[in-house]
């Protein structure tokens, strides 16, 4: 797949993530015990033969910026290519950001990239999904049937994740409409999509200069007829992270062996940055059980279903149920959670309680102590 | 780009005392402690002191080391100017020829050295597990004008014939050095950590190659020679945890130290043990998992009962198994039922369900081995123990055994 | 000088560049035929064995990311710190710039960095500093003097270079005043100090708190009685670039060999990003004298009094005097050029004339076919 | 983390025909074209043509080899997965042996191939200058399901006895192989460039080691015997430039025809030759200096005469010297009225003065050497030739001559 450049979408900031995104971008959220969301589909391109990648960026992309650093652990410090963090571009005049909200404003604020890259087609890509997978099928697919943009969905996607809506997609899988019909077996946008790069090129400039900014409406539902748009389905595990229940979600169908193997346990593994930490360590009086703990944890306590970072501290008589424990988070003596997500370097106390339900957990900050 | 002070890394050798556990790798390529290789902790002293240029040198089945190593990233060694390199055996324009001794080795690589211009010379042994700053030693060493510097090591007086023993006066000042007295005259071992002095080393290693009656040794020869020859030589005392790794016995207790003792302070944010790490998922622990004092790391998949052990990347341990003072190497498999006792089970093993190691001391007097003592039993890599089969204590098995019929 | 970290501020954006530096920081200016800008004081700080350097950014640093990369070639890919760049701080609630203008406000901006670094001592420089120098003997010079903060000056320095303006400096080298006495023999300062690293933080706080935003003003000046403020004199040749004319200026000054060897032909490198190039090739026809040649040139043509970028063709006939030409920059057959500074890419058609007096040099943007 | 292709590069001999070139440095790491060394363009083509793991046989003074391969990063080959990798020979369990040939090379370092468990392994030497796309090759010998494939290219009949020559049948397919014939039945010479499957190979390797009369070279043994073997030997037909620099002359003539003929093709976008750059300024031309015909590159300061010469970094040549056809590597100084003519001046020497190189073919018999032909004198690397010393025409001088008095 070595004629495909990459762009992924980094700078989409959720409000819906609350207190967890204030900081970073969605991408550069941490994810089950030592990876960042970007993790998973900059792996599924690289593990796809994928050498030139862009990450469009918006605000607040320091710890994405630290995470990826010169791209080395991603096998992306190229001599031809590699890693580009494309931050947004400003005219220096008025000092007003071109970048925008819209994909189609990313795009055009990265043409100058996109024209640079020798690729024939560009892969585009939402920077918040979980997934393993190569694209090289899709690609094939792609040119089998002379497509001009190739949109991959899924039947079984969950439907308030999809961000490029529903499609009409006919036996022979060509695009018909989008769809308002957001139902269970609907076609749902799994967010990536082939594109020639050079009718991307002249669909983004053509857009933007007439001031339409939305991706599926605009390139998508305004040129089903004119150009060739086929639907190609993936029935592989995916999720979207977008909303604090999505990150929970996902954070405890890690604890299906399913899931872990899907995608960890492959072949294509996801890379992230290495960091150097002791072996978790297990005291007298630890009882853990389903669940997944990074190194350099210190458990003395009692865990159960629950999501582990690197560097986590339970300590004696504290109980650990459901929970989401970022890197650096110390349980002190005796305290008890339930359904509790604590982002990095939180301290809870000894003696504590803090107590929700699954559907509805409770958010700690960054750096809070309670 | 002239440096101050550079290391030079003996790595080259077998480490046969270690038995099945060298087969394949140098001995300072041996796992330790879930996820470090002995080398870790000398190349992490490098990087705390200060030491960006390191000449590792090689010689026995160096794949898996040199491949470890790699550019030296990992202990901040991939460095602009500087930085690690190993350094094998070569030909020469007429031929070439092995490492006869550690002080040959670095007299074969002298060429080496020379392009660094350095000061001073640090030589070290890639087989020990201990944290020291090698930049207060070299400040001893330039503080006492010495020719060359020996750390050592208060021993119990009783295991000091097993070491080079020094006698120091109140200054500091070697005034006598015996390699391995029978009877030792003091407790003072030589850690065979040394600075030279480049220039006086490059003198002495010239003198000790002309010499055809010497074995090439910097303990039994070059040290003796200088002491001679009214060099200054000068005893740079340590203490904290040092531990020599040379025997399965020995490595098996330094990681236990590990676990009980915690005296090498693997949690020392300013001294972190810099690794290659793998890349693998957090560890999983299921619904039956029982884990207690031990270190666990990535990749594992635990659902049975787990006591008192150091459980490397990516060991699967089944329900009901019970694995208890052991070492789990890489990628092990620990079958359903199996029982594993105060072993060193080395990567890629299976021991499949059903099987018995180190419980019963009587059994498997075949596989019995001089290797195995204080009731350790070994298991050599990418062996497969069948169901049900017993391996007794003191044992070392190198290769499968099948399940009884 | 283990001890000291260093902030470089490389966010400036110099109008008086003009076209040089519409889409790039001043800081990442191609100079000296194979360097960005950025290389001489990146180079200085790592020379000096500062491991732990941060680089503010506002606008347009596309080009200073893709320069730096991870930092591998300033030896600066470290385990523990390494570079750091940092981009502006958005508020994002309502998407407003918080980096602002002034240094205070960058610092302010930075504090989160500033504080997780453990030395002692912080540098403070300019990005557009041309200078090969270490700073051991100025970070003794500030223990001795117990100082709180010193500040680097030049007597001989350009004056309408210095943009923390002029001191009295006393007989003990405490700064007693600051200058309005810009003359030729004043006390300059050339952009670098060393100050305290809690003091930094505990002065920029209570700085942006009351809305004072001027370093040399608020930080410097109204602190001289109150604080033991150092000057640190400097001799050696340094040159800020600040307008086109200095930017020239110093160019043509690398046709001497004493500025050369002083900036190049030193025990301590200027580190830059490598690039593979073929030799520089000389034709037939070649005629080239006092000139600075960089790889991948191609000249059939005569070349005098000029820096020649990579990848630069001078065909046959051609004329070049007194000029700066970027790289990829091509003059065809027949044409006549005198005092011209090609910006990247620019191609001169055949038989063209562009002539001008080095007082008043011509510019020529990027990418521009005449 | 399995491989279609790998290649393992053949770069441990001497060359020991290229003279004082090759005291200090392998072959391989010889400098050519300024800024480059012979194994650049070998490593070139690996980068672009996808194979991304390369293992580098070594054991001829590998020093300055290895520093240079580095971690690979030069030719894009440190990679997370596979990359560069430098084998030396190394010590078993019981003894270690050196490369004796270049299918020993190959055979002592199978462990390493099978870590990567290939399909395919590419065979290349370090020691020709020339541009391919393997992948090309490797599509072929897929397409003609070949046991081995070796690509060849049509050479002079009067030089042919100088290769390998393949007879090759109308498909392709090899019906003769012979090493260096006195009368060659064919033009088409073997490049040393073989793709072989690997589980062929490996066999093929075992039943040669085990041959005691074989050499355990690839075109002398197994070729030969594969061939007789009934085995599918098919030849690649290569066309484009390629050269074995491994003369003297040879070596000169490549240089020249990087000036001349430009067919070698610097100037490829899509396949630049990959080199690991020193960290230099660009160079300077001052005002008395003429340089035609010539690529120069960084750090050179010039002030005389340069015409038809290839010019290495870092070189100083002074006011009204004259260099002419020549090849001057890095950091070598030609003083004030010197004359430097068709020679090759290894790095760091330093040309007095008024010294006259290659100008008096009848000069200085007592240099003359057979290494040196067709004209050419070859001056070694970090010598002096003091001031007015004249060495004539096909000589080579290995040490400091001194000005006379």
């Amino acid at each position: 797949m070595l004629n495909t450049m990459g762009i992924i979408f980094a700078g989409n900031e959720e409000l819906r993530m609350g207190e967890l995104t204030r900081a970073r971008s969605l991408a550069a959220m941490p994810v089950a015990g030592r990876y960042r969301l970007i993790d998973f589909i900059l792996s599924s391109m690289v593990n796809s033969g994928i050498t030139n990648i862009g990450l469009t960026t918006k605000f607040n992309f320091q710890s994405l910026l630290d995470h990826l650093g010169g791209g080395t652990e991603w096998d992306l410090s190229r001599k031809k290519y590699g890693l580009f963090i494309l931050p947004p571009f400003y005219k220096s005049e008025n000092r007003i950001t071109e970048s925008g909200e819209s994909k189609i404003q990313s795009l055009y604020n990265v043409l100058h990239y996109i024209r640079r890259g020798k690729q024939d087609y560009c892969m585009l890509a939402e920077g918040n999904a979980v997934i393993n997978t190569t694209f090289d099928e899709m690609l094939d697919f792609h040119r089998e049937n002379h497509s001009d943009i190739t949109v991959m969905y899924s039947k079984n996607a969950d439907a308030t994740a999809s961000q490029d809506g529903c499609f009409d997609v006919a036996a022979d899988n060509r695009i018909k409409d989008i769809s308002p019909n957001n139902t269970q077996n609907a076609a749902k946008s799994v967010g990536f999509c082939i594109i020639d790069t050079d009718l991307l090129i002249t669909l983004v400039e053509s857009c933007y200069a007439r001031g339409e900014y939305d991706f599926s409406k605009d390139i998508i539902g305004k040129n089903l007829t004119k150009l060739r748009i086929f639907g190609y389905e993936f029935n592989g595990y995916y999720r979207h992270i977008y909303d604090i229940q999505s990150y929970y979600r996902f954070s405890m169908e890690l604890l299906n062996r399913d899931v872990r193997d899907t995608l960890f346990e492959n072949e294509k593994k996801i890379y992230t940055k290495i960091k150097d930490m002791v072996p978790a360590r297990y005291q007298s009086n630890a009882k853990v059980s389903n669940s997944f703990i990074a190194d350099g944890c210190i458990i003395d306590g009692e865990v159960n279903n629950s999501v582990l970072f690197r560097a986590v501290e339970v300590r004696k008589g504290s109980k650990i149920n459901n929970c989401i424990i970022m890197q650096n988070g110390k349980v002190l003596e005796n305290s008890v959670l339930n359904a509790v997500i604590m982002d990095k370097n939180v301290v809870i106390g000894s003696g504590k309680t803090l107590v929700s339900e699954p559907t509805f957990p409770i958010v700690i900050g960054k750096n809070r102590v309670i | 780009m002239a440096k101050e002070c550079i290391a030079m890394l003996l790595a080259g050798g077998q480490g046969s005392r270690l038995g099945v556990l060298t087969k394949g790798v140098a001995k300072p390529a041996v796992q330790f402690g879930a996820k470090y290789r002995i080398i870790d902790f000398v190349l992490t002293n490098c990087a705390h002191s200060g030491i960006d240029t390191v000449g590792v040198l090689t010689q026995y089945k160096p794949l898996l080391l040199n491949t470890y190593i790699g550019s030296g990233k990992s202990w901040d060694l991939d460095r602009l100017n500087g930085g690690v390199y190993v350094l094998p055996p070569y030909m020469q324009e007429t031929s070439g020829e092995w490492y006869k001794g550690t002080a040959n080795a670095i007299y074969q690589n002298m060429e080496f050295i020379e392009q660094f211009d350095p000061e001073y010379v640090l030589v070290l042994s890639g087989d020990h597990i201990y944290k020291m700053n090698y930049a207060k030693m070299l400040d001893y060493h330039i503080d006492k004008n010495a020719d060359v510097t020996i750390a050592y090591i208060n021993v119990p007086i009783k295991e000091a014939s097993r070491f080079g023993i020094l006698q120091i006066d109140g200054e500091g000042k070697i005034i006598e050095f015996n390699e391995k007295p029978k009877v030792p005259k003091s407790d003072c071992a030589s850690m065979g950590i040394y600075i030279f002095n480049w220039r006086e080393l490059r003198k002495q290693l010239i003198r000790d190659e002309a010499d055809q009656s010497s074995s090439n040794d910097f303990g039994k020869n070059v040290i003796p020679s200088m002491l001679g020859q009214g060099k200054a030589l000068y005893g740079y005392g340590f203490s904290g945890y040092w531990k020599d790794v040379g025997t399965v016995e020995s490595l098996y207790d330094a990681n236990m130290d590990l676990l009980d003792s915690g005296e090498i302070g693997l949690y020392d944010a300013d001294w972190q043990i810099f690794s290659r790490s793998p890349l693998r998922p957090p560890h999983f622990l299921d619904r039956n998992a029982s884990v207690t004092d031990s270190y666990v790391t990535e990749g594992c998949y635990i659902d049975g009962k787990v006591a008192h052990s150091i459980i490397s990347d990516g060991v699967v341990i089944a329900k009901n198994a019970a694995v208890k003072d052991s070492i789990i190497m890489t990628d092990c498999k620990i079958g359903e039922n199996a029982v594993v006792n105060k072993a060193i089970i080395a990567s890629g093993t299976v021991i499949a369900r059903g099987a018995t190691i180190g419980t019963n001391c009587d059994a498997t007097p075949q596989y019995r081995s001089n290797y195995c003592t204080g009731g350790i039993t070994l298991i050599g890599e990418n062996l497969t123990i069948g169901e049900g089969v017993e391996v007794g204590c003191n044992c070392m098995v190198t290769s499968d055994i099948k399940e009884e019929k």
